[in-house]
């Protein structure tokens, strides 16, 4: 095994700078597996922790029979449905049936590769000792991780899409399609809200992005809110999470993609759902929340980072579980409008502001002034969008066949 | 709109013939299948079957869907599946089963279909109840019209995807639920609206727990305003979604919160009044566009209505007997039946072949949470009803369903038919 | 080792299998899908001659043409969309109705 | 193949967990099965009658079906494991009912839930099946006119211990497993009365 | 409010509703028909109306001055059809239709002439007399 | 080990590339495809190109093909495809012939020719300069090829309104048209 | 910001202590929702207060019942040793719990309040034979109590009240006979106290001062 591979692949790490050895490759597969399994316990505690909280926003208790608190609830939803007998049905493409709950649950966790969960990133940039060794408390920092993230939400769409299609029957084949349109439009306001942190940290290093925001110097501020409040709403999107479940709208569509899946296939979409929950809110924490950065209180450098970056997880998770239990379902083109009509220019427009911001230190012009210059260019476009929209829509409330009288 | 010229559009809007036409699928229950095998692949239309078990179909209405993409084209409800043969029931057991027949047809406000059955008998028997029986029904109806619009608010937000509006219509509703049951001794299917009165009195420390609901609801109510019709989604999901207007709603007789969301002001209770519904006072709640939106709010102000019905006869409960003191009908009181060898003998005859009803025919309307329900009964003189038939006004706006979804989304299509909140059981009978 | 040359004979390979199915499938997405295997062989080449150059401008000729394929597709698929909304079953044959 | 511990792989794939032999890894394994289809059943939502309402109602705040892990109500029924026939099914469907449970997996159970899906309750008529196990084998019979909700999570609970003590499967292995259950005549119904078509 | 009956011939069913249109009865509440077959003797019907197996009976209403009238149309055994009344109240559909289904009276003109509420393959029709109930004995340990 | 990783890599995306041409279904040939695409992604990062394997992916595999199987998908075009019959005579031998000929005459040129190769050694160093792929990228592209990026943007902006009149119903305005312009980032 | 205030909702929700966020929940089977006096459960066959049954086997019961799902059969009391104080008693007593609709218009129609329900509802079957109740399981015990059988969930104090028992001694609707005693004492109880009726009514209502259940209706006391 040649060192220079190394870089290239790994990334940064400095694990590898000294040359890769039989222990560098030992504590490689054992973050893998300690990421594998920190990743499998969490989504156990994640659904049950999302069925006792909106139970306890309505007035409930919850699963409280299997083990202590029913925190079992998850194992036993789990073994039940590994030994329940599964079926392909006739009528689909057997391959692709077989094929789309892997194409789910891989990108899943993928992305948490790249996530720094701990480390002390105060001053210096979050390597911590293992057994010896210095390294990264994250599986892999590529030097593009942030482009690893995107890729990878973007092949998630793939498991839905192919779930549905290969179904062979038409509420799954309806699901698919919506899939597929809403994933893609999403990205890019996904894409276009982190463009703002990216022209903050100057990086696409996830490692680099978290040792940017020292302490409190989160990106949250830096980039004045408006980038993670899209993104949060694109990620929502993304995951499909209410409101924007459209993909497995049970009242719509009956189980949506995965209604023709039954047993261990049908427990492995749900796994990534929920894996795909807690990694997407990972990255918002990396991205806007500084990750494991926060005021050190224990003597040990590195389980404060674990720590703070557990709180803000938390927070996230409560946030996702807390939109489902009050919103309700969007319809498939107010969602669509959502995306296209708000979120896209929206953050393209703060893009801009953020850059002017930029620009005008560089050149030391007056800053304030800058801003509100592009403010009231944002402002003026987004006047003219609305009379756009607004005059597109008369004129299919005037079309005869395309409205409803 | 005043009725005349409603009635004037009604007689010449020849455009709800056409749409009529274009909205309904006329296609057989079972030729799905065969049409959509017939149709080349690249026609983009499709027939979808919606239901019958599908999870917003509330119950087992089944609907074939024509759809281009998400759009839907024409529709087809399609019904029976839940028929029960009640009608014919009917005819086989006497006046004073009756009510426990009936009373599962709206098993959402089953008190509904039992009053109706008890006027039209009490139409034909020519007896007027005694004034408590008839505040007690009111009162009963009143309940039982908050815990179906709260079963409506609970299901609707089901349809709509808010799970938490869905949990708390029921904790409400079963609220509401334990006053009934307190009252009846059950919590659905009551049997306590009888032809002459009601079949018992006000339990002990009734009048505390009405007091208790009235007080303890308009808050949950208030938090369901704050959860759903502030809610620009929610607003965005139902607003604009399937809109009728009067005429097309006369013209297909559709009755109840759906005719009162097109601003058309028609309300039994203050237009035909039955029991003492002239005796209180309250607003008959109407919308203005006829879409999703206003069936929504015109059922959650009804509940606020009821409210203030139910205050109303709160003060005004008079005392004194709560059924028809007529031996042929009522039987004797249990005291009656060891003193005295006549009234043990009305006590079998009534119980073991109930009482005759004079032949004729007769038609008794209410107004439940639904519409009119309306009661059609014959009778041939004998203890049994000739002919039973309820007007359900489920079945009956039903039909507006295609109507309602031509041009709409999937979505919407869940919408419509939670806002026009059909009880199958109603429909099918 | 791997060399320049092995890319290129794996470029020269993908290209001529996008190629023949061009030349074969008469199913308009399919042939799309061929026209993308045959621009990827030509990033390859550039992505390795730009390496082997030493010159960044080939991989920034990739990025114009993956920004060009992206568009390229785009007006496709919206042809064949507009194509199957009139005639359904439509092949490549078909197409000939484009002319004037 | 002879698989240690657990026993012959030919027995197993052909019966499941009725095939693995018995010792201590396999009994503990086979409880701990039992033991989660009892804690996380998922039921279908198949509602007819009044009794759908009184089963939403268990699932709401005041009951609260999610205590035994059972609020996932999935509509599709490949991912249920309980259908509870919740009122009265006619014969117009009574063979979607049908066809409905033979679309559910195995392992999978039946609530008949009320008097009506029980037996026909008091619309003893054409219209209606008289008894829902003459169309899908039934497990738990729920009394009642809709039974209330704590007769369900009674129904419910009676059908946990029966999955946790493997009498059901015992049942069925007896009697010809799962969907294949022939259902005798019941109640002095003739067998003409639903004509399954599927 | 009023509630008034009127025997209307089969015949004029069509005319008469459209009459009652225009005086101001803008909807049609409900279509239903009765099978008097076993019935022992019908007093209430004028004499100038002959007395039939199936009877027809339409509830319409008039908002304006509030009330009910009922048309009661004599159809006979042999010859169950009458006039649909979709043309003029496209409510009308599924009651006639449920009519049609459980008494076996032919609408014609109706748009959609199948049944409603029984499977398509039903034999006979269910609200009619003749047909039973379809009662079975209920079962007991005694009765054994 | 790059040796490994490029036999690999080559032996998918040739894999692939032969099922796009050979496969029946639509929707398995995308599949094939997105196979391809990712081999190629992996050869691109044995090339030190970092940026475009991750571009590669998220444009090629999370958009492009993504929108073939939307399109397929929506217009329910995934039936089998008759492969029997050729509906050229002989241009199936013909296309044969031309594609072995194209690959004989580039194999025989790379493989006699030493012009264009400079050194047929092992591909390792990085690529010349201190900064990395992106930030290389990135200083070319806004200098030298601003003009050709801007065009670009004006390309795909074009081609999107286009895409967008072109699959917009003739009767129907509203619905269907917002998906399709979901294809661009 | 109507998108936001729905959250504050949810959000109450979580605080214990409140109204908004109490729990409601009633955990089955380890507590039970405290019954209303006049619930409807499953039958018993009670006994007068020296033993004896009080079904005479009149069959107006099975005569009344919409459902025909009691089938009794009466027979004459053997002299020796009298099973009811009248000449006949019910021989046969059977209801299918499979068909029983809780209508109670059976209870109304027993002429010697011989028939009532009680408050257990918690029961279910898995085997059609268990849900066919003969008289011996029907009938009280010694203790007046009625019989616990395998598959019901009696907890405490479920037997107090064989309920319904308001419907068996209804007035009928005559507001006179309210509140009088026109009935005969039962194996374990003696004579039930009638409900107060309007009686209550006049005088204000207070919560009954022998709790007779309505004590359970969470959330509007």
């Amino acid at each position: 095994m040649s060192a220079v591979v190394g870089p290239s692949v790994f990334g940064l790490d400095p694990l590898y700078i000294g040359g890769v050895g039989l222990a560098e490759v030992l504590i490689t597969l054992l973050k893998v597996g300690a990421a594998f399994a920190l990743l499998l316990m969490a989504v156990m505690l994640m659904i049950w922790f999302e069925r006792k909280l909106i139970s306890d926003m309505q007035n409930r208790i919850g699963p409280n029979l299997a083990g202590p608190f029913g925190i079992f609830q998850t194992l036993a939803d789990g073994i039940k449905l590994f030994f329940k007998e599964d079926l392909i049905p006739e009528r689909s493409d057997r391959l692709v049936f077989k094929l789309a709950p892997f194409l789910s649950l891989v990108p899943a966790f993928l992305v948490f590769a790249v996530v720094p969960v701990g480390g002390d990133f105060d001053g210096s940039d979050g390597r911590v000792s293992l057994f010896g060794h210095e390294t990264f408390l994250q599986v892999s920092d590529p030097p593009v991780g942030i482009l690893l993230v995107l890729a990878m939400s973007s092949v998630a769409v793939y498991g839905v899409m192919l779930a549905g299609w290969s179904s062979g029957s038409k509420y799954p084949l309806l699901a698919s399609v919506r899939a597929s349109a809403q994933m893609v439009s999403y990205e890019a306001a996904l894409g276009l809200s982190l463009v703002a942190v990216l022209l903050k940290s100057g990086s696409l290093s996830t490692n680099q992005i978290v040792a940017e925001q020292s302490m409190w110097n989160w990106n949250l501020w830096v980039t004045w809110v408006v980038p993670m409040v899209v993104f949060l709403i694109a990620a929502t999107a993304e995951l499909n999470r209410p409101p924007f479940d459209l993909v497995e709208a049970e009242q719509e569509l009956v189980g949506g993609f995965h209604t023709e899946y039954s047993s261990i296939r049908f427990a492995l979409f749900f796994l990534a759902e929920f894996m795909n929950t807690i990694t997407m809110s990972a990255i918002i924490v990396t991205l806007f929340l500084g990750g494991p950065n926060g005021p050190d209180f224990t003597t040990v450098g590195w389980l404060s980072g674990l720590l703070w970056f557990f709180v803000k997880l938390m927070l996230f998770l409560f946030a996702f579980v807390w939109l489902r239990a009050t919103l309700p379902r969007f319809r498939y083109d107010q969602l669509m409008d959502l995306g296209w009509k708000l979120l896209i220019p929206l953050s393209l427009g703060w893009l801009l502001v953020l850059a002017s911001y930029d620009i005008a230190g560089d050149r030391g012009w007056n800053r304030a002034a800058a801003v509100i210059a592009m403010l009231a260019v944002m402002a003026a476009l987004a006047g003219l969008l609305a009379l756009a929209l607004r005059a597109a829509r008369q004129r299919r409330e005037l079309d005869p066949q395309g409205g409803f009288a | 709109m005043s009725a005349s010229e409603v009635v004037a559009a009604a007689a010449s809007d020849e455009a709800v013939r056409r749409r009529d036409h274009s909205a309904v699928l006329r296609i057989g229950e079972d030729d799905g299948e065969r049409l959509e095998a017939e149709a080349g692949a690249g026609d983009t239309r499709m027939i979808m079957n919606m239901g019958p078990q599908h999870p917003s179909t509330h119950g087992v209405l089944r609907l074939m869907l024509e759809m281009e993409g998400e759009t839907v084209m024409r529709s087809k409800p399609v019904i029976g599946y839940l028929h029960t043969g009640m009608e014919k029931t009917a005819e086989n057991l006497t006046y004073l089963q009756g009510p426990t027949n009936v009373t599962r047809m709206d098993y959402a406000s089953p008190l509904f279909s039992e009053l109706a059955f008890s006027l039209a008998t009490e139409a034909l028997l020519g007896l007027e109840p005694p004034p408590r029986a008839t505040w007690i029904r009111m009162l009963m109806c009143e309940l039982n019209r908050i815990s179906s619009h709260l079963l409506f608010q609970a299901t609707n937000g089901m349809d709509i995807g808010a799970v938490s509006m869905m949990i708390y219509g029921w904790r409400e509703r079963e609220e509401a639920l334990r006053l009934l049951e307190t009252i009846t001794g059950l919590r659905m299917n009551h049997n306590y609206i009888r032809p002459g009165g009601v079949a018992a009195d006000l339990p002990d420390g009734w009048r505390d727990q009405v007091l208790g609901l009235m007080d303890a609801l308009p808050p949950r109510l208030d938090e369901f305003d704050t959860l759903l019709t502030g809610q620009p989604i929610y607003r965005e999901r139902l607003q604009g979604v399937g809109v009728i207007n009067s005429a097309e709603c006369l013209a297909l007789g559709v009755t109840g919160p759906i005719l009162r969301s097109t601003g058309y002001a028609w309300d039994l209770r203050r237009d035909m009044p039955y029991l003492a519904y002239d005796h209180v006072d309250f607003d008959v709640v109407v919308g203005t566009y006829g879409d999703c939106f206003d069936r929504y709010a015109i059922r959650l102000n009804e509940i606020r209505e009821s409210i203030g019905i139910l205050a109303q006869i709160l003060d005004q409960m008079p005392p004194g007997d709560y059924r028809v003191q007529d031996k042929k009908v009522t039987p004797p009181p249990r005291a009656r039946i060891d003193e005295s060898m006549e009234a043990l003998i009305h006590h079998f005859k009534i119980f073991t072949e109930g009482f005759k009803v004079p032949a004729g025919e007769v038609y008794a309307a209410v107004e439940s949470p639904r519409g009119e329900l309306g009661c059609y009964m014959v009778s041939d003189g004998s203890s049994v009803p000739y002919r039973m038939h309820i007007r359900g006004p489920s079945f009956v706006n039903l039909q507006t369903l295609p109507h309602l979804m031509q041009g709409g989304m999937v979505a919407d299509a869940v919408a419509i038919i939670s806002s026009v909140d059909p009880i199958m059981g109603e429909v099918d009978r | 080792m791997v060399t320049a040359s092995w890319y290129l004979i794996l470029a020269a390979g993908l290209f001529t299998i996008g190629a023949v199915g061009l030349l074969v499938r008469r199913n308009p997405l399919i042939m799309f899908m061929c026209v993308e295997l045959m621009l990827n062989a030509v990033n390859l080449t550039f992505i390795t001659f730009g390496r082997e150059l030493g010159d960044i401008g080939g991989q920034v000729s990739v990025f114009f043409v993956l920004v060009v394929a992206a568009a390229e597709v785009v007006v496709g698929l919206a042809i064949v969309v507009a194509i199957n909304r009139r005639r359904p079953r439509a092949t490549a044959d078909d197409l000939s109705v484009l002319r004037g | 193949m002879k698989l240690p511990l657990v026993g012959d792989a030919g027995a197993i794939a052909d019966h499941g967990l009725e095939g693995v032999d018995h010792n201590f890894v396999t009994g503990k394994l086979e409880d701990l099965v039992k033991w989660s289809r009892a804690r996380s059943c998922w039921p279908a939502t198949f509602g007819l009658a009044c009794c759908a309402i009184e089963m939403m109602a268990t699932g709401g705040a005041h009951y609260d079906l999610a205590r035994y892990g059972m609020e996932v109500f999935r509509a599709s029924p490949r991912q249920a494991d309980l259908m509870i026939v919740a009122g009265r099914v006619s014969q117009k469907m009574a063979p979607i009912l049908r066809r409905i449970y033979d679309q559910m997996m195995e392992p999978k159970w039946v609530i008949s839930m009320g008097v009506c899906a029980s037996s026909g309750g008091m619309f003893n008529n054409y219209a209606i099946v008289q008894g829902v196990d003459q169309v899908v084998p039934v497990d738990v019979y729920a009394p009642g006119c809709p039974p209330g909700p704590e007769t369900l999570m009674h129904a419910i609970l009676t059908l946990h211990d029966k999955i946790t003590s493997g009498e059901i499967t015992r049942r069925r292995g007896e009697t010809g497993a799962g969907a294949n259950l022939t259902v005798g005549q019941r109640d002095g119904q003739s067998s003409t009365g639903v004509a399954i078509r599927t | 409010m009023s509630n008034s009956v009127r025997h209307v011939p089969r015949d004029q069913l069509v005319e008469t509703v459209a009459e009652l249109r225009d005086e101001g009865y803008v909807s049609v509440l409900d279509v239903t028909a009765v099978d008097y077959l076993e019935h022992p003797g019908r007093t209430d019907l004028p004499p100038e109306v002959a007395p039939e197996r199936f009877e027809l009976v339409v509830t319409l209403i008039s908002h304006a001055a509030p009330g009910r009238t009922r048309l009661r149309v004599q159809v006979p055994a042999g010859d169950p059809t009458v006039p649909t009344l979709f043309d003029l109240y496209p409510g009308t559909e599924a009651l006639e239709r449920e009519v049609a289904d459980m008494f076996g009276i032919v609408f014609e003109g109706h748009p959609d002439p199948s049944r409603i509420l029984m499977p398509p393959d039903w034999e006979g029709h269910p609200l009619r007399k003749d047909f039973a109930v379809g009662h079975i004995p209920v079962q007991f340990k005694a009765t054994r | 080990m790059e040796t490994a990783v490029f036999i690999v890599c080559a032996a998918i995306v040739l894999a692939g590339a032969l099922g796009v041409v050979l496969v029946r279904n639509p929707v398995h040939a995308a599949l094939s495809l997105v196979g391809t695409l990712f081999g190629m992604a992996v050869l691109f990062l044995n090339l030190e190109a970092h940026f475009l394997a991750a571009v590669q992916i998220i444009v090629y595999a999370g958009a492009i093909v993504v929108l073939f199987l939307f399109v397929i998908m929506l217009l329910g075009v995934d039936r089998l495809e008759d492969l029997s019959v050729e509906p050229i005579t002989g241009q199936r031998a013909l296309a044969a012939i031309v594609g072995l000929g194209t690959f004989g005459l580039a194999a025989a040129f790379l493989a006699t020719s030493d012009i264009g190769v400079p050194g047929q050694e092992a591909l390792t160093g990085p690529v010349a300069g201190q900064y990395s792929n992106l930030r290389q990228i990135a200083d070319v592209l806004f200098t030298d090829y601003v003009y050709a990026f801007e065009a670009t943007a004006a390309l795909l902006t074009i081609s999107v309104v286009g895409a967008v009149v072109m699959s917009r119903r003739m009767v129907r305005s509203h619905d269907a048209a917002e998906p399709e312009t979901a294809k661009d980032d | 910001m109507g998108y936001l205030r729905g959250f504050a909702v949810t959000l109450r929700k979580l605080f214990k202590g409140t109204e908004t966020g109490r729990v409601v929940t009633t955990q089955y089977p380890d507590e039970k929702r405290p019954k209303p006096v006049r619930f409807h459960g499953r039958h018993v066959l009670n006994r007068y207060e020296d033993g004896m049954e009080k079904c005479i086997g009149c069959e107006l019961c099975a005569g009344v019942c919409p459902a025909r799902c009691i089938y009794v059969r009466g027979a004459d009391n053997p002299p020796d040793d009298p099973v009811s104080p009248g000449e006949r008693f019910g021989y046969v007593y059977e209801i299918n719990y499979l068909r029983c609709i809780h209508c109670d218009l059976c209870v109304e129609a027993c002429p010697t309040e011989a028939i009532t329900e009680s408050k257990l509802f918690e029961f279910s079957f898995t085997n059609r034979a268990d849900a066919i109740y003969t008289k011996d399981e029907l009938v009280v015990g010694d203790d007046g109590r009625p019989q616990q059988l395998p598959w019901e969930d009696w907890h405490p104090g479920d037997d107090e009240h064989t309920s319904a028992w308001v419907r068996a001694t209804s007035p009928s609707g005559r507001a006179d006979y309210e509140g009088q005693v026109a009935w005969s004492g039962e194996l374990g109880y003696g004579i039930r106290p009638p409900e107060r009726g309007q009686a209550a009514d006049e005088e204000g209502d207070g919560p009954d001062p022998d709790d007779r259940g309505h004590d359970g209706h969470g959330g509007h006391q």
